[in-house]
Formats: structure tokens, sequence, C-alpha cells
């Protein structure tokens, strides 16, 4: 009782207060203030299946604002954290060992499937697909092709022929060399040999080198012959017949031709042939060590390069052109112009000793590409 | 440069609070022509000077590119510099382990011959104080190095 | 406090060569091009850096401040450091801790670091990165475990290899396959990669490249390649085929290209089949296991190899297979499907349409 | 009878079988900072060298108001970047300027100097140039090693070399139970003189020493503030010689085995 009546006068206390602070005005305020009537119509949130529950494909198991529940097997997650079936079959809501703290909904595929799924096991998959037997249908879905590749297909085509063509041309150039070199080839080991190289030619050009070039499109024969003879069911005594004529075939072209650093065929040059060639090539560029001062001399230099991609690798040939045909000629007082020459060609260079700009008149002969 | 209006801006509205004149609607720019036509006083002009000297706008100088040698080079120094302060951080981890169990060892033995003055060594010492006239080491000596006149 | 006369403590190594005595130690351990060693040894010379190719970028360079004579000191640092290891490698017979010690010996030699940083690691050139020594099999797992490992089990768990295939992996060797036979095409392919049809028509190699210490005189390799994604109509699901089928490899720490120069046909456990996916199935995978096999033991040929409806995790239990690495790539249908199947006598492509309830 | 007692307490020679000496590790502190190694001021000037290169362009407009005289002083000090040109080859490649800073380049900023250094300077002069004294002392010259100013970047030791010319840190008997810091307290003023300003760090002694004979001798680390150590009389003290040490020095002059035992409690700076 005393209690109570403690309770009271403090509420009366309270309520004292409260009307001390209260405001009365001459008139009564219309509505509440601007918080309120800010309520909106419920989302209809929350769960439209149940444990246990069979769904179809699409249809939404639950709405939700955020992920209180994660999708877990065969289900898929909307914009708005929707969760949605993705195949037809059971609803199941369950916790997972590998994700503690998270609530799952999964659709298992059978009734009598648990989920999860066991972590380390295979996950159990329904392939969903029917083989389309109308004859009709078939023709339809054979002829389809996605948008995408439908848009590009001619340009794909246009581009397939025009790269088969240079293929032809450039075994016809192969073929040239060969018959040069006369090497007795009959008519299909002509075309080995044609495949061989254009291989060869495309792996070099990938960068592999000497040895796995040549291994790879031996290989690619050897792999497409095998291909044939099973596909004919040829004997195989029939087979070994095929793979020998193939490695005779690319033996002899590895030793009767190469490849030079421009990717064109040429006649194989020994170690030693290359050898005397650069040594010789070297020896007339040697009058040229101080550079070159006029056009006679560019063009007898650009001669002596002109047979360099067959014996030299492609650095030592840039190294060796750039050592020799300099875009600029260096300073020197043979070419530094004076005032009087009329044909001069003024640079302007920072002096960083002087800290000024210095004004160097250089010949036209100085230039490579003015000579 | 915007970053820099901003923080005057700022500056200047906290200046209003605390009762100072400037006006918050001014938007000041170092480097513009200020002297009459903005009506910018020196206080103000101080106010964008020193925000400006925080400021990384155009005071960044260039990446530093390393060449390969010299990307090696840096990471051999690093390395090895790492290794040296390593080899003094070990070897005076192991110096202190020493002094600690010598101290140990001292006064075990202290305490099996004479418990009187374990006692006293044992004794706690709360309140001693850090002798004033201790110094930090400099970079070069005083005039006068040592002080010998000593009276208690 | 006590901080000083670490360096001067130790005399006797200072002046001990370790590294740049080239008379018993391998030539990997050193810069090949004498210019670059000389640049990074002796400091920079005067036309610029050797490494940067152009005259007029060399020109523009300018190194830090001090850097060569810091480097040298530091270099002599490393280096006494190194002797007094190598003079404890000698001392040491226990061969876990040897390793290490070599290692340790070596690791901070800047010629080492510059020869694997600037270099191609995956086509290593023996001279120059020589997975031999532990030193380069060190720096080459942690690369490895930089972005390759990762990207690799991020692949394998997204598109669900594992645990589809085998429960899971702990990764031990890098593998790395390609194309070269197909298309004469020369890249390592990315795991999870989706390849045309007509790039993978012909069988692909591998790269084994083992970072742990094994003994490659006796140690056996088993690859697989298997497709969890064959339809499966009677029990509408799918089934796992086999694709490739490789056994008893043996491998080198450098030479570890498995192509058909490593083996022959009593390697192969079946022929390889092209991926040709059926159409409108969407996307298949092609997962590339390597097994280590237990105690050096060889894998006999099975006889009844069920290649269409194999069952992995079976093989490698009852072959005490460990796995040590994997790889994968998909494949879809495309319009050179049906000229590939025809190639291997195929029956054409079936065409799917998707049940609709 | 008191003075008598103290007198016969410090040598480790006359102490009896079993008796408790105390010892103090008398140590002076470094002056001036340690010596830089060959590795650390190479790296610090390798580090400050980067630092420098990727410092903030320096606001100089802050230190100098404008149109100021000094601002004209500093600003005619500078040397200013090289600036681009049209049509002009660069060959360290193209000026790249910001606040007329080279922003590929460290920046040097040079200071206009406050007072020349010529002509004498008065210590009267606030602004005469400041000169550093010299981290090496008279003392070092000399090699006097019973000088306090010896090698102002190391740590001293007090040692004392006894009648039997046998070098140690001072020790003495104790002989009653004022406690062991009181004893080498006491002990030390009896051999060097009252002017001396010491403060130790702990009662606790910081190593011990078991000798032959069955004496243990303890050590107490102390410090000297001020003051002088000046040998007394030796007749009374049996201490005939003194010197201030560093840790390497300790290590020639002493016994290996006392080495051994007092090693760790010496500091290497």
């Amino acid at each position: 009782m005393l209690l109570l009546d403690n309770l009271k006068s403090s509420l009366v206390k309270k309520n004292a207060c409260s009307i001390l602070t209260q405001v009365r005005n001459s008139t009564k305020r219309a509505s509440g203030s601007r918080t309120n009537m800010k309520d909106s119509p419920g989302k209809r949130l929350g769960p439209k299946k149940y444990d246990g529950q069979e769904v179809k494909v699409g249809q939404i198991i639950m709405r939700q604002r955020g992920t209180k529940f994660f999708p877990g097997e065969n289900v898929g997650i909307g914009k708005d954290h929707t969760i949605f079936a993705k195949e037809h079959g059971v609803v199941r809501y369950y916790l997972d060992p590998f994700h503690p703290g998270r609530k799952f909904i999964g659709v298992s595929l059978k009734r009598e499937l648990p989920l999860p799924t066991p972590h380390f096991n295979p996950r159990v998959r329904r392939f969903g697909h029917r083989l389309i037997t109308d004859t009709q249908e078939l023709k339809i879905e054979e002829e389809n092709i996605p948008r995408k590749q439908r848009l590009v297909k001619d340009q794909i085509i246009k581009e397939l022929n025009e790269r088969e063509s240079a293929r032809d041309a450039k075994k016809m150039e192969h073929k040239k060399v060969i018959e040069q070199l006369k090497l007795e080839l009959n008519e299909s080991q002509m075309d080995l040999a044609l495949n061989y190289l254009l291989r060869y030619r495309t792996c070099l050009r990938n960068g592999f080198n000497l040895q796995d070039s040549q291994f790879n499109a031996q290989q690619y024969l050897k792999l497409e012959s095998i291909l044939s003879s099973k596909k004919n069911s040829l004997s195989k005594e029939d087979l070994d017949a095929n793979l020998k004529s193939i490695e005779l075939v690319s033996s002899l072209l590895n030793k009767n031709v190469e490849f030079n650093n421009k990717f064109d065929l040429i006649k194989l040059l020994s170690a030693e042939e290359k050898q005397a060639l650069k040594n010789q090539l070297l020896e007339s560029l040697g009058k040229y060590k101080n550079g070159i001062n006029n056009k006679e001399e560019k063009d007898t230099v650009m001669k002596l390069f002109s047979n360099a991609c067959d014996f030299l690798t492609l650095s030592e040939e840039v190294h060796l052109r750039r050592q020799y045909l300099k875009s600029v000629q260096p300073e020197n007082p043979s070419n530094i112009a004076t005032k009087s020459d009329k044909k001069v060609i003024i640079t302007r260079r920072f002096n960083y000793e002087k800290h000024r700009v210095d004004t160097i008149p250089r010949i036209k002969n100085s230039f490579l590409k003015r000579m | 440069m915007s970053f820099l209006v901003q923080n005057s801006v700022a500056a200047c509205r906290v200046r209003n609070v605390s009762g100072s004149v400037v006006n918050a609607s001014i938007i000041f720019t170092r480097g513009k022509r200020t002297k009459n036509n903005s009506g910018l006083s020196a206080t103000e002009q101080r106010v964008i000077t020193q925000l400006s000297v925080m400021s990384a706008s155009r005071k960044q100088p260039k990446l530093l590119k390393l060449c390969r040698e010299d990307l090696i080079k840096h990471q051999t120094i690093q390395r090895s510099w790492a290794l040296y302060q390593q080899d003094l951080r070990n070897k005076r981890e192991l110096q202190l382990k020493q002094q600690y169990e010598n101290i140990k060892l001292a006064m075990d033995t202290l305490k099996n011959t004479s418990p009187e003055l374990y006692e006293i060594a044992n004794k706690s010492e709360e309140g001693r104080k850090f002798p004033l006239e201790m110094k930090i080491p400099s970079d070069f000596p005083a005039k006068k190095i040592w002080h010998y006149t000593f009276r208690k | 406090m006590l901080r000083r006369r670490i360096h001067t403590a130790r005399p006797l190594l200072e002046n001990a060569k370790v590294w740049s005595d080239f008379s018993n130690r391998p030539k990997s351990f050193g810069i090949k091009s004498k210019l670059l060693k000389q640049a990074l040894l002796e400091g920079t010379p005067k036309y610029g850096p050797p490494s940067i190719k152009r005259r007029s970028n060399r020109l523009k360079y300018a190194s830090p401040e001090h850097m060569d004579d810091m480097f040298k000191i530091s270099n002599n640092f490393l280096e006494s450091k190194a002797a007094e290891t190598y003079a404890e490698i000698e001392k040491t017979k226990d061969k876990a801790k040897l390793n290490q010690l070599l290692i340790k010996a070596e690791l901070f030699n800047p010629e080492v670091q510059y020869n694997f940083q600037f270099n191609e690691k995956i086509d290593n050139n023996p001279e120059i990165i020589d997975f031999d020594q532990p030193v380069y099999r060190h720096l080459g797992r942690k690369h490895w475990e930089s972005y390759g490992q990762m990207l690799l089990m991020q692949r394998l768990e997204t598109l669900h290899v594992i645990p589809d295939t085998l429960p899971t992996l702990e990764p031990k060797a890098e593998i790395n396959i390609k194309f070269p036979y197909s298309s004469g095409l020369n890249k390592w392919i990315e795991p999870g990669e989706v390849l045309s049809s007509n790039t993978t028509y012909l069988p692909p190699v591998f790269k084994i490249q083992e970072y742990d210490t094994v003994d490659p005189e006796k140690q056996l390799y088993t690859i697989l390649i298997v497709n969890p994604d064959v339809p499966d109509l009677e029990n509408d699901t799918f089934k796992t085929s086999l694709a490739y089928g490789l056994t008893n490899l043996k491998v080198s720490y450098n030479d570890n290209m498995v192509d058909s120069r490593k083996f022959d046909d009593s390697n192969v456990l079946t022929e390889y089949v092209a991926p040709t996916p059926d159409k409108n199935i969407g996307k298949q995978r092609y997962c590339v296991w390597v097994f280590r096999h237990a105690n050096d033991k060889k894998l006999a040929k099975p006889s009844d190899l069920d290649t269409d409806n194999f069952n992995i995790r079976a093989f490698v239990e009852e072959n005490g297979l460990t796995p040590i690495g994997a790889h994968v790539w998909r494949s879809e249908w495309d319009s050179n499907v049906n000229i590939i199947r025809e190639k291997y006598g195929l029956d054409p492509v079936r065409i799917f349409d998707k049940v609709r309830d | 009878m008191l003075t008598f007692r103290r007198g016969m307490a410090t040598t480790a020679k006359k102490a009896a079988d079993g008796a408790i000496l105390s010892s103090i590790v008398l140590s002076r502190n470094p002056i001036v900072t340690p010596d830089l190694t060959e590795m650390e001021s190479n790296y610090y000037k390798y580090q400050s060298g980067l630092e420098r290169r990727l410092m903030w362009t320096f606001p100089d407009y802050f230190y100098f108001k404008k149109g100021t005289l000094s601002q004209n002083k500093f600003a005619n000090l500078q040397k200013g970047p090289i600036s681009k040109l049209p049509g002009v080859w660069f060959p360290k490649g193209l000026p790249d300027i910001k606040q007329s800073r080279e922003r590929s380049q460290k920046q040097n900023v040079l200071l206009p100097k406050g007072a020349s250094n010529e002509g004498p300077s008065k210590e009267e002069d606030l602004s005469r140039p400041v000169v550093p004294n010299s981290r090496i002392t008279e003392a070092d010259k000399k090699g006097d090693i019973s000088s306090i100013e010896r090698k102002l970047s190391r740590t001293l030791y007090l040692l004392v070399k006894n009648k039997g010319g046998k070098w140690t840190f001072p020790k003495f008997e104790v002989s009653d139970n004022s406690g062991l810091h009181i004893r080498v307290e006491t002990g030390l003023r009896e051999i060097g003189g009252e002017e001396i300003n010491t403060w130790t760090v702990s009662r606790t002694p910081a190593a011990v020493m078991n000798h032959k004979n069955g004496s243990n001798e303890f050590f107490i680390k102390s410090h000297i503030l001020g003051g002088k150590f000046e040998l007394q009389d030796p007749s009374k003290t049996l201490v005939t010689d003194f010197a201030w040490l560093t840790k390497e020095e300790i290590k020639d002059l002493v016994d290996k085995s006392y080495y051994k035992g007092t090693e760790f409690m010496l500091s290497e700076i």
C-alpha cells in the first residue's frame, strides 16, 4: 500500500511538472508535427514457401530486406534479396556448418535428400534438358546461333577465307623453294612437306624455339594422320607407313631448309657458313666504321645488309644496322655545318654545363633519311 | 586546389563561431591577385597561406621509378638494414636475458649466505626518484664537459 | 641501448667472397651478362644503367643519391652473413635443415634476386633460373603463392571443380597447360578459360613444376583430364568421363614439360578425346588433375577402364594417388564442333532443349 | 675501531674465507651521441637522399612575406630550375616544373646566411655562427685513462688497481648489515674522496661471482653524475691506481674469468 502511495505521488509530481511546462495558446493547432503521417503500406515481406513445400523453377520462396536468409543450393537471389527457386524440388531451411551464423534456404531435388549436401561430396545436380526429336524443331535449332555470333559470322568467314588463301600463297612460295633445291618428293610427300613447313613457320612466329617448332609441326601431322587412320579404320601397317613418311619428310626438310629471321624459307646454312658470311659482312662493313657520308655509301651499306637476314639472327641484324646505319651521324667536325653552308639542318639542344641552349647546324648528309 | 578552398572556407566558419569578423561567403584562392579588389584582410590571407602549406596540391614530386639494377640494389640495402637491426635486437635481448638471470642468481646466493642483506636488497624502492643531474647525450659536448666540484 | 660493434665484431668473415667465387658454385647464381653484373655489383656506369635499352632513356635516368656506396656495404654485410651460413652448411648433415640453410645462404644474393625477378619463370632457362637449386625453388614457390596458386584455387571453387570431381586440393605443384599442336598457339592457359573447340582438338602439353623436395629420379606422376558435365539422360543428371589419362610419368625440376617426347603408348591410360560439347547444354568443365604416386609404385594399366562413366574418386582411392595440382578449362558448343567430331569419327552433335515445367 | 675496519675492507686477497664482498660497477654515461658505424651513416645518407627526392616543394611563401627584403634576399639566392623551351631538345628529359621546382629532382633550398664566418666572434655577440665543440677531447689526445673526460661517446667504467697489480672494479668487504649498496657507496668515498655524486641504480646486486676461497662478490651498479674520483692515500686504502675504461679496454686489462663474469653488465656504447 505504501509502495502504491509512493508511486502515485511520484506520478503526480511528474505530471505536475509537465503541466508547468505546457504552453496554452488561444487557438488549437490543426494537426501534429511534420514527422507524423509518414507511414507507408506494408511491403508483404516474409516467406512465401515454407520448409517442405514443393516449388517450381522461378517461384519466389522469400521476400526480405537484406540477406536475413542466404541463397543455398539450387536457389538464386534477386537484386532486392528475394530468394527464388532455380530447380523444381522441395524447399529446405537449413544451417551450414561451413558458414556459422548464417541461415540458408535451398531447394532439394528430391524429398529424401537432406540439405546441406556434405561439403566434400559432389553436388546433386539435375540435367534438366531433353533431346529434340521433332524434325521441324531440330532444323530450326540446328541453324540457330547466338545473335552476337550471327552478326560477326560473315566477317569471320571472310577473314578465314583470306587467311586460307594467304596460306595457299605461302605454300606456293615454299613449293618453289623446294623445287629449286631439287628435293626428291612425290606428290603426297610434297603435300606433307608443305603442311609441315607451314606449321613449322607458324610455331616459329609464335615464339617456339627451333626444336620445339619442328617437333610441334611433326607431332601435328602425326596426330592428324592417327585420327584419320582411326576414322577410316586403316590397318596398323598403313598407319606406321604414314607416320614413317612424315618422319622422313620432316627430317629431310630439317636437313635442307630453314627459315631466316624474316620467316622466309631458305636453303639450310651450316653454322660455319653462317659465321663465314657474317665475317665477310663485318669485313666489308669495316670501311664504314666512322659513319657514312653520302647517298652512295648509304646505298652500298643497305645493299650489304640485303641478304643479312639469312645468316644473322634478328637481334644481331638490328644491332649491326643500328651500328652502321645510324639515323643521325654523331657530331664530328666533318658533318658540323658552318654558317656559310646553304643546306643545313639546325638542332637546338640544352647544354646543362653552361646552362644555355646550344645551336648545332648539321649538314644534310648527317641524317640518314635526308641523304 | 579545390581541397584548399574547401578547407579555407571551413576554417573561416570556425572563426565565425568564435566571434571573428571573417565573412564566410568569400571563397579564397591563393595565387590570385587579391590586393585591393577582393577585400581580403591580412589575417585572412595568412590563413590561406597556412592552409596551403599543408595541402599537397602542386607540391608533390614525380613518382620515383627505379631501373632494374637500382630496384635490386634498393631491396638489398633494405634487407641488409633489416638484418643488421635484427642482429642488434637479438644481441640486446640476449644481454638482457643474461642480466636478468644473473640478478636472480645473485639474489639467490645472497639469500643463502646472508638473509639480513637479502632482506635489505629486496626492500621495495618505491618513491625513489631519478636524479636530475643525469644528462641525455647530445651531438656535441658542452663547453664544460664535466662538473668536478660537488659538495653535499 | 645496445647497438654498435656488430659490424666490426666479425672481421674474419668480412672478406669471405662466397658469392663472387664461382669455382664451385652453379652458374645460375650469377648474372649472365657481364655488363649487367658489373653495373649491379660495381656501380652504375657513366653512360647509365645497361638494363635500360634506349640510349635517350639512359641519359634521362638518374639513380638515387648515395645508392652505390650503401649497396656495397650492404652487399658485403649480406655476403659475410652468407659465409657464416656456408660454414654452418659444412657441419650440417640433416637434409631438411640443409635445404633451409642453402636457401638462407643465397636468398639475399642480389644476383640471384635479379635473375629471378627479371626472367621468365614458367619457361625458365636452367642457366638463369635453375629449379634444382633450393633457393630458386623457394623463390618460385613464393612467386606462385602470391598469385597463381590463389587464382587456381578461386577458379576451382567457383567452378565447383572441387567437390564435383575430387573433394578438395592442397596445391603443392604448379600445373600449366597449353595446346601447341592444334593451332601452333604458344600460350599458357589461365585456369577456367573458355576455349574454342578448334584450340582443344589435339591433346595439350603439361608442365608440372614441383617446389617441394622430392626425388625426381624415382617420383612418378599421373595426369587425368575428366569432364564432370557429360549428360546422363537416363537419370536426368550428369556423369563424369575421362578425356585423357597419362600415368607413370617422370619429371625433373627443370625438364618438366610433359609432351609426347616424355612418354610412349605404355604411359597412356586412355587416348585424348577432344571436347565436343552438345548444343544448348552450356559449358563443360575439363578438369586436369595431377597426382603423385605413393612410394614410387608404378600404376598398372587397368583393363576395364570405363571412360564414359568414370569414377575419379574411386580410381584415386584404389591407386593410392595424392592430388598435388589441378587446372581447368571450359568448352562450349561452337560451329566447329561437328568438324572435330567428324575427325574423331564420332556422331554429330546432339541438340538439347531445356525442360520447362 | 671503525676506521680500522674500513681500511681493511678494500682488497679481495685479504678477504676471509666465505666473506661477502661488494663491488661497485661505477659508470659514466655517454656525454655525446654514439658514433655511427659505416653501415649506419651510409644508410642514413641514402635514406635522406631518397627523402629529399620525394619531399614536397618547399613553401617559401610561408616563410618569406611577399615584397619584403628577406624574401628578395632568399629569391636572389635560389638557382631556378631549367624551364621548358619550345623547339629545344633536353637530353635529360623535358623539364616538368611546378611552383618553380623541377619535379623529377630534389629541390635545393639555399638559405641566406645570417652572419659571416669572418672576423673574431665575441661571446656577447648573439648572432655569431655556431661552431660545435670537438667530440674528441684533450684526454683522448693524450691517452689519459684516468680522466673522466675521455671517450665521450662511450660508457666508461671505473676500475682500480690493487697492491697486487690486479685491475678490478672497486670491491669492499661487507662486515655489517647496513646493506650492499650502502657499503659500496661508503667504500667508494673511502678510496676516492667525498666529492663524488653517484646514483646507485638499485639495492639489488646485478651479479655475483664465487671465488675459490668461498667468498661471494656481489656487484652493485651505479652512475657517477658529477664530482671527481681522487685517489686517497694508497697506504690506507690499498688502491694504487684507477682508470675510466670502456668495455673493450676492460677486456684487455682484467683476468679472463673476471671479464666473463662481468661482461654482460657492461654496455657496448
